[in-house]
């Protein structure tokens, strides 16, 4: 029972990954830009560093806090394997 | 950057991570080692992707967040992957330290994933021309760190170690059913997020740098989980000591 | 010889707590156990495990020779228990309660379910839910419950509890008729004169670990046969 | 010992002991059904007169109404059964808790679409939609969302009946895991009720199968060491 359980739990699976993309009709582009990007002709996005340094900062300031917090919580006491047996 | 730079340095914070698993004399230094190698690698991929990388195709400068982007959602889904391993090792063999681990990886990859989707969001600004969109991409990936923080808040409001334990592990094997929706929501429904990069699409030097960054947040990755896994432990320690003995005759066995 | 209950170096967490700790026990073959003790000092615990309701943090339980937690589906047909959960569904009539639990272990037979409601008492309510039950009733039809099981091992978790004079002497009849059909009886009480009629071996928990008040004795009033 | 009833019958007394307390419990069930017609009246009132707008949006404002309406039947489940530790007594009767679980996804599910049979009329009357347009795909289409609905959220209910704060634990956990059965349901409901110019039914409906037997799968997998200790 529970090996036919475990095929119908792949199959069911494989069946997701099956699904056919019927795309819904593409959005239109945005087509108003607060920075006025829509007047580039030919698409490709210029400046935007402001985005970029925002991004950065997230992941370096992100990791340094989390890290933070890591060291915040840190085991203290007895340190190293103090842990239970399994 | 080298070509090969990625490879080599997969290879070495692989090995880094097995002779951690491997030797419990090694755990005391190896996460030094990759903690150093992850800050160094940050910094490179900071340098190289600020100022170092070619300029994307149609994004032109903003394409320099795929630097970052791309490392933080792999790390978060690596992170929730080992999660689930977990869980389903425990309720095989209930065991503290799968407990611990799975507890800890959950946690890093909501990191790492809050992450991710920030930046993308803030990505989503100059190239979609919104914060935030009805895109699969996105509802899918938030909706994936959901599930993972009802589970660290549905562990916090349990008791019972040895239920929670097996609780939390049932509820999350159901709930990592949204990463592999997640992973082809882009394939099933044509979302505005680009689909998976594969070498056909990307340019090999932008391919180099962000598999470099990501070997870099790899190694730190592992050393958040293993200083979270840490902290799991000692709590666990704390709430499983055994009674004293009562008669001496008794030997002291042991099994959780 | 093989023992009814085997308790090997039984200890069980609750949390932050030990509710049983380092408990070693053995019940001899056609022996019933008295289990006295203050409250929380881990009868119910005790009796739960043994129920395989739950099981031992370290160490382990064994009835009839089978160890609780790898054989638990063969021990649960063989293994009832009264405790101050009654296992009731509050909706339904002590009727259906019955008959359901008849379905589950394929013990349907026409009749059987009113009978076992006439033999406690509670014939007449056969009909109303059991949320309108009193608590000596709802004790009452937990010991129809266990009749309709007719265990090997029978649990009794404070049995003479909430039930009226003539409720007290009819479980007291219940559990002298048990013993005397061979079933093996644990019972868990502070009526210790009641109990120590009833029972063979005594075993006195004192904050989850085995008192010096324990005694493997020969009760004179045991008159159950052997 | 093999146990002397099939998994498939104990799943099946299960059931019926479910569908028995709601029979026993009308005035719960009334409420049930009042509280979700109140759900879809109140989206009318907050949405406004406008009838296209709501006749666009019918199928996904009858889908919110049945999950807020989940949430109460699933935590209602458990309450039943954790009184008088009435589930602990199933098992150990013994009922195996594989048996429990279907049965009582299934009591759930029936309960659901039993109440979405209701709620269609009234989506009629506020919504103004029209049912005859693919009858049947539209009932599979209720039945599949009510049983998605359920697997997962069985599990879940059985989980956070015992944590603290259960009431907001249960939407926390199953309200993520149910999002693409959301899109699921409320895609092909709203194909069964309108125009499917690319006929996207199907392939909705095959999601929505799928979906059901992975949750199903994998709660009949994990859902004994819900219920019982190891």
């Amino acid at each position: 029972m529970k090996r036919f359980v475990f095929v119908a739990a792949l199959w069911a699976g494989l069946a997701f990954a099956d699904i056919a993309p019927v795309p819904p009709p593409a959005p239109a582009p945005a087509a108003v830009h607060p920075e006025g990007i829509e007047n580039v002709p030919t698409g490709v996005i210029q400046g935007g560093w402001g985005y970029v340094y925002a991004c950065y900062i997230v992941a370096i300031g992100g990791t340094i806090f989390y890290a933070l917090s890591l060291f915040a919580r840190r085991p203290r006491g007895s340190p190293g394997k103090s842990g239970p047996q399994s | 950057m080298p070509k090969w730079a990625p490879l080599i340095s997969l290879v070495l914070v692989i090995a880094l991570m097995i002779v951690h698993a491997a030797s419990a004399s090694a755990r005391a230094w190896v996460w030094k080692v990759l903690a150093g190698f992850g800050a160094i690698g940050v910094v490179v991929v900071v340098y190289f992707g600020l100022f170092f990388a070619p300029r994307e195709a149609y994004m032109s400068d903003v394409g320099r967040i795929i630097y970052v982007h791309i490392p933080f959602v792999w790390m978060c889904m690596v992170g929730f992957t080992v999660n689930v391993v977990c869980a389903v090792g425990y309720l095989f063999k209930a065991n503290w330290k799968l407990d611990a681990l799975a507890e800890a990886s959950a946690e890093v990859g909501i990191f790492f994933g809050a992450c991710g989707v920030t930046m993308g969001s803030i990505w989503a600004r100059p190239t979609w021309g919104v914060w935030w969109d009805w895109d699969p991409r996105l509802i899918s990936t938030t909706v994936m760190l959901l599930v993972y923080v009802g589970y660290l808040a549905f562990r916090s409001f349990t008791e019972d170690p040895d239920r929670r334990a097996a609780w939390s592990a049932a509820g999350v094997i159901l709930g990592y059913v949204t990463l592999p929706i997640t992973w082809f929501s882009v394939q099933w429904w044509n979302s505005l997020h680009q689909r998976q990069s594969d070498s056909q699409t990307v340019d090999p030097a932008m391919r180099v740098g962000y598999l470099f960054s990501t070997v870099a947040f790899l190694a730190l990755f592992f050393v958040f989980v293993f200083k979270r896994y840490e902290i799991s432990r000692s709590r666990q320690s704390s709430a499983l000591e055994l009674p004293p003995l009562q008669a001496p005759a008794v030997k002291p066995e042991v099994s959780a | 010889m093989e023992s009814a209950l085997e308790i090997k170096d039984v200890s069980k967490r609750f949390g932050t707590r030990w509710a049983v700790s380092r408990l070693t026990w053995s019940l001899p073959m056609g022996k019933s156990l008295l289990l006295t003790g203050h409250n929380g000092s881990g009868k119910t615990t005790l009796l739960r495990m043994i129920a395989t309701a739950t099981f031992p943090t370290a160490g382990e339980i064994s009835v009839f020779g089978k160890e609780t937690r790898k054989h638990r589906d063969a021990l649960r047909h063989e293994v009832a228990l009264i405790s101050h959960a009654s296992f009731h569904y509050e909706d339904l009539t002590a009727a259906q309660n019955l008959s359901l639990l008849a379905k589950f272990l394929d013990a349907e037979k026409p009749g059987v379910v009113k009978e076992l409601l006439e033999r406690v008492g509670l014939g007449e309510r056969a009909d109303s839910p059991v949320r309108q039950f009193s608590a000596g009733m709802r004790k009452r039809l937990s010991l129809a419950r266990l009749l309709l099981k007719q265990p090997r091992l029978a649990l009794f978790d404070e049995p003479f509890g909430e039930l009226d004079p003539a409720g007290i002497t009819q479980m007291e009849g219940v559990l002298r008729d048990l013993t005397a059909r061979g079933t093996t009886v644990v019972l868990a009480t502070h009526l210790i004169e009641q109990g120590l009629s009833l029972t063979q071996e005594r075993l006195h928990l004192d904050q989850g670990r085995l008192s010096s008040e324990t005694v493997h004795h020969q009760s004179p009033s045991a008159q159950g046969p052997l | 010992m093999k146990p002397k009833i099939s998994l498939l019958t104990a799943a099946w007394l299960v059931l019926r002991k479910d569908w028995m307390i709601e029979w026993r419990t009308r005035a719960r069930l009334t409420a049930l059904i009042f509280f979700s017609l109140s759900t879809l009246l109140l989206f009318s009132f907050a949405m406004g007169p406008d009838i296209n707008a709501l006749r666009a949006h019918a199928a996904g404002y009858l889908w919110l109404a049945l999950f807020f309406a989940s949430v109460l039947s699933l935590g209602e489940s458990f309450r039943v059964e954790g009184e008088n530790q009435a589930l602990l007594g199933l098992v150990l009767t013994p009922v195996e808790a594989r048996a429990i679980f279907l049965g009582k996804v299934f009591g759930n599910a029936s309960l659901l679409f039993g109440l979405s049979l209701v709620l269609l009329p009234v989506a009629v009357a506020l919504y103004d939609i029209d049912l005859a347009k693919a009858p049947l795909a539209l009932l599979a289409t209720l039945f599949l969302g009510s049983v998605g609905i359920s697997a997962p959220g069985i599990v879940y209910s059985a989980i956070s009946s015992n944590a603290r704060a259960r009431d907001v634990m249960l939407p926390l956990l199953l309200f993520p895991v149910l999002v693409p059965l959301l899109l699921a349901t409320v895609n092909a409901t709203k194909f069964c009720l309108g125009p499917d110019p690319q006929e996207q039914l199907a392939s909705w409906l095959k999601l929505l199968c799928a979906f059901d037997l992975i949750y199903l799968s994998l709660g009949f997998l994990v859902f004994p060491k819900v219920v019982e200790e190891d």
